[in-house]
């Protein structure tokens, strides 16, 4: 078993797909020559050949508009958005199409895409290199989405995404690409698209996360551990559909949760989580819900670091839940 | 052809302008037959609207010629990715009137299982007729990615993405002209220019000179047809689909027709389109400038019209009264299709409809459990 | 006073403030001669002239962006989306550009314009002319999101956002587009974009709606009165920024609360209203947080009235939430 | 001008094609000095880059003439919707080089506060130089927008809109010229083709003829300027200006120019750049073209070039000191300009933020208590 880093994960997924069926296709903009802007795609071009690792104009909606009619007809496209907040001129294409294509034709007509893109802060890129947007898409019924944290859930879920008959939106951590390493089996495997993680087992504090807060947390968690509370840190890893019945068993476990993500607060993916637990079990609650999150504000660049939720909110959130 | 001259093949008089294409006389009829079915399809879902029976529909008078043309040029095999006004290309390749019927009915029957408003259909067969979505533009592109697969595989087939006059200035057409180009696709864009978006003409819609020179902008060649002239639609859309299945890459063709009705049964056109426009376009009407060349050719006389027209009407009314006694789509239907697979939290929100259904006494519910 | 429905306050204060203003502007898809599909600018282009209300090319992109260029030039431009539905493809110019200029320029540009949209299921529209997609706006720091539910709100609130230095994009309830009148003043008058209106006082249960929703959960209230449940019915009317300290009040008040939209469940606003309460005022919740929305599906046709919470639905909620 | 024939106006040699535009020396000199500067603020900030002292930088090297040339066709009173590669535009204009070197390190005097990445510059002063946004082609139907403005007030001024190759195939671009063509707006549309969208050569980007040929798509005249002919830039966009100014709309310039560094410092183009098309452009270079010229003009020789250039890169160097020494933004700034006012919920998430770097002893807090 080799040891990875998250993106070489992530090609070695790509490769693995494309050498099993040949009607997996990657492209999107300098997914070819150049390997992706990240190097996700490296080497691609070269080992498939230009009709199945390509460079497209620089259009979003194009990439994704494409891709849909690809799928509808028989291929399996990976469209590459460069970096997530490049994603919003596709919205239309993603929210409208993608996702109500299998609906709105009673199943005649469906849409087994996948679309791969980099989120999150972490590497000095601003307002617009910067952003988490998984709450528009979770909020979008017939959409799938894909967070994965480890290198090791990185090329199982993507597997497994590309063998899913809906669109699948794959949402990368760039803060983990390189600073994370694991061990991933080669070959072919897959990681089930309906199920959550426990990264940490604990019975103080429940602590929800996913993608490139899972770190962080386990940190906090460390420290937690230090001071007596043992943290249970729960990487949800698919969002959509969540696994809803594990949230609640593993919120129910401590009675005490911290939900944390970098997306701005209000109208996050955390809300959900809150929500989830107080219509489903809210009595057995002993504190306050707690959400350590961005601002509701856009990202920053050169304060990046208070605006990014660290190991220190994390575990002041803790504190605070666990003394409450 | 440098779109801005318009190409015709049938005169005023109905006599040839240049070579006959010299279709068979089934083909010919079918071709005619299809036309007035349309007109039939039409008057009888703008009736079954104003008396309350079905919701919504969008007339097509005037722009018959345009849809049946494009559509006499297609296979069997090549692909349609209509617009909400192509009621006409689904009829000439087979599809039934009481197919459609269910769908302006949204009942249990429709191939949309009464998801979508009327009009929005989506059918496999007899051909590949895409389902149609309502934001105008999408489909555009999603035509050259349907394309994509098509050459990839190395197939002869090709793509007919058809949209208005208002869907150029859609995100859709740019982006799926401009990958068309790049990647040579074999697809063939259909902008049928019936002269409005809704309530706003084409001098509000772009300043160029006419919708097919915006082909240059993306180094494909760009040809406005009479889109009243069957023949001269059909002709052109061959002419560009055989370019497309040789290799040869995408086309993008202008016919210049007129709405002749309002947009919708909800628009009243009375508050923007001029009188005189209107009677000047009348005067064009696609239907009898064929039945000219039809009678050129001896293969039409009254009272065939008439005739025919009747037996369409009967085929339309006879499809009304199957899909009004079809029950409509079962509750489960809300549920079904968001995903192949019905998920948890959705099975469970199900579930909570049923048992509300149930215990409400609501017929939609069914059987009372929640089947998925 | 007048006695208005809702699309003709729209139009009256669409007039006010044309009046009083030569720098507001109104356009969009067949917004001129036509009037508006829903008539909201019915005679605007007779009485201002073309250069004030005026049909755009069919692009939603289009439209927000140029009225991002006219607004932060100095013009007050109304950009109408004819169905919210419709709004995607502008996704990206109201999230990435319009939300985010006054921060990214360090305030020295700004973006005071207004997008008004109908929203909202009822008339037979399908997953197309039905959409309710609040929840995606109010992730997005920087807009302001508003929904009226009244004809005298939706002047006032329309007046307010037009005199607001930020973009507000505000929604407008077509199912009440005729089907509710009341009173409104002639002129000039605002209703603050920030606080809540309380629809009903009640003692008995909490329940927080907006938009096309007020009316129903009136009703339930109504019914839930002749079983002897008094609802304290909250109106949100601005839904970002969100008048949290009502909110939470409003909730403490009665310590059982039911959230009811129409849009779907997943990520939808209703979850926001949920982590608000479980994070301030948990120890105050006397049973689960209930949510009544839209499925998680797309809005389907046929069967729409089986989609939209009804009465029905809100009663068996309170009587729930009451009865716990 | 077609849009696929080119216009040049300094020949290789310095001779003048055509009528000479007769400039005044200090014009021409200012010119001159401002592609020099520009060229000294790129090579301060690779090396500031490579050195760890600032993240990010764009390169400038070959592009320096299609900027200079249309910034010196513009009035102080008309605006720039710029994209991120424009430096030279603000330069010309007279915006320091400390002020954007601010930007370079988002300190505590970055007009963007340090919200931005580097070179997503915004000025106001001394001339509407638009908030730069990285979303490709957002900011070109933007202009159309701040157009409006300026024909609704009947003023006399103008707008530029700078993009890229790869900018053409944006939402913007499509919705900006369309706009701007029925809207007869005054803006002129700067494609500046510099060959590559990051590794993406124009064959990826486009099937047309040219990027100027697509100006017929909108109704409007597309020009095609050699973009490394400083004077021919300043003439084609003087010539759309005036056309602007006139009432008679817009104008879409293509500059056919070459990108000699990386797309930025993230980039390394030997992956993907021809090493023979680099020798051959490098052949071309725009401030040596110019150099020629002016030496016709007898206003330039050597040392000229050394002691300009040492000039600037003093300049440069004074800009990256103060630049240094300028502390980095306060806290508040990651709370603030979200609207007009800080509403309640941002407030409280800002008073934590107070409360936390206080407790933790952080020096960004400043003061300790959120003071919005
Ligand atoms: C993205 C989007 N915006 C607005 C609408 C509302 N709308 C429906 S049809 C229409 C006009 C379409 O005109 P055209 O493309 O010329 O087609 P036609 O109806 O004339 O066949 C508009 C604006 C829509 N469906 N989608
Ligand atoms: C919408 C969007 N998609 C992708 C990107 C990533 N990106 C940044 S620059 C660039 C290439 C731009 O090429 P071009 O327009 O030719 O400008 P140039 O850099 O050559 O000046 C890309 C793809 C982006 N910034 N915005
Ligand atoms: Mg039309
Ligand atoms: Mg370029």
């Amino acid at each position: 078993m080799a040891t990875l880093t998250l993106i070489q994960a992530v090609n070695d997924a790509l490769k693995t797909a494309m050498r099993t069926d040949p009607n997996v296709l990657v492209f999107g903009e300098d997914v070819g020559p150049k390997g992706g802007v990240f190097l996700a795609t490296d080497g691609l071009t070269k080992e498939f050949g230009e009709k199945r690792c390509f460079d497209t104009p620089l259009s979003e909606d194009g990439i994704v508009g494409a891709a849909i009619g690809m799928a509808t007809n028989g291929l399996k496209p990976i469209a590459e958005i460069q970096f997530q907040d490049f994603i919003f001129p596709a919205f239309d294409q993603i929210v409208s199409e993608a996702a109500k294509l299998r609906y709105r034709s009673g199943g005649q007509y469906t849409c087994p895409l996948v679309i791969r893109t980099p989120y999150g802060g972490g590497i000095r890129g601003g307002l617009y290199h910067s952003q988490s947007g998984e709450a528009y898409f979770c909020h979008t019924p017939g959409l799938k989405v894909v967070i994965p944290s480890t290198p090791y859930d990185a090329k199982g879920l993507l597997l497994a995404s590309i063998d899913d008959p809906d669109p699948v939106l794959f949402l990368e951590p760039k803060a983990l690409y390189r600073s994370v390493k694991g061990e991933v089996p080669e070959g072919r495997y897959t990681v089930d698209l309906s199920t959550l993680r426990t990264a940490r087992e604990g019975t103080g504090v429940t602590v929800f996360c996913y993608g490139a807060m899972v770190p962080v947390c386990l940190r906090a968690a460390e420290q937690a551990a230090a001071k007596g509370i043992e943290c249970h840190v729960v990487d949800l890893r698919t969002l959509l559909p969540l696994d809803e019945e594990g949230v609640i068993d593993a919120a129910k476990r401590t009675g005490r949760v911290v939900v944390v993500h970098e997306a701005p607060r209000f109208c996050g993916f955390g809300g959900e989580i809150s929500a989830i637990l107080a219509e489903n079990c809210i009595e057995w609650m002993e504190a306050p819900i707690v959400r350590v999150t961005g601002f509701d504000t856009p990202f920053p660049n050169t304060l990046e670091h208070h605006y990014m939720p660290d190991d220190r909110r994390v575990l002041d959130a803790v504190e605070h839940v666990w003394n409450y | 052809m440098t779109g801005t001259e318009m190409f015709s093949l049938i005169k005023p008089d109905g006599a040839v302008k240049g070579k006959d294409p010299k279709l068979a006389p089934d083909e010919l009829l079918h071709i005619y037959r299809t036309m007035l079915r349309v007109r039939a399809f039409d008057e009888v879902c703008m009736k079954l609207q104003r008396s309350g029976r079905i919701g919504f529909s969008i007339p097509n008078r005037g722009v018959e010629a345009t849809q049946v043309g494009a559509a006499a040029a297609l296979r069997k095999t090549d692909w349609i990715f209509p617009s909400y006004r192509d009621f006409g290309m689904a009829l000439y390749h087979g599809v039934t009137p009481t197919e459609m019927m269910h769908t302006m009915y949204g009942n249990g029957a429709d191939c949309a299982k009464g998801r979508q408003m009327p009009v929005h259909f989506t059918f496999t067969d007899p051909i590949k007729f895409f389902s149609i979505s309502s934001p105008i533009g999408t489909h555009i592109v999603q035509a050259v990615g349907a394309a994509y697969a098509m050459q990839y595989r190395k197939e002869k087939h090709a793509v007919l993405a058809s949209f208005g006059d208002g869907g150029t200035s859609s995100l859709g057409f740019h982006s799926g002209l401009n990958f068309a180009g790049v990647w040579k696709s074999p697809v063939v864009f259909l902008c049928q220019n019936n002269q409005w978006a809704i309530s706003c003409p084409s001098s509000s819609q772009t300043a160029s000179a006419s919708y097919a020179i915006k082909a240059q902008a993306y180094g494909m060649p760009g040809v406005l047809v009479d889109g009243n002239d069957v023949l001269a639609v059909r002709q052109v859309t061959l002419e560009a689909l055989e370019r497309a299945r040789k290799g040869l890459g995408p086309t993008l063709i202008e016919a210049y027709t007129f709405r002749m009705g309002g947009h919708s049964t909800s628009d009243d056109p009375t508050k923007y389109v001029p009188k005189k426009l209107l009677a000047e376009w009348e005067k064009k009407d696609p239907v009898t400038r064929f039945e000219r060349y039809l009678a050129k050719k001896k293969l039409w006389k009254q009272p065939l019209r008439d005739k025919i027209y009747a037996e369409c009407l009967d085929e339309v009314g006879d499809a009304v009264k199957i899909a009004e006694s079809t029950p409509p789509p079962a509750l489960e239907t809300i549920f079904s299709d968001v995903y192949a697979t019905v998920p948890t939290h959705i099975r469970r929100q199900g579930q909570a409809a049923f048992d509300l259904a149930a215990r409400k006494g609501d017929a939609a519910a069914g059987g009372g459990a929640f089947p998925l």
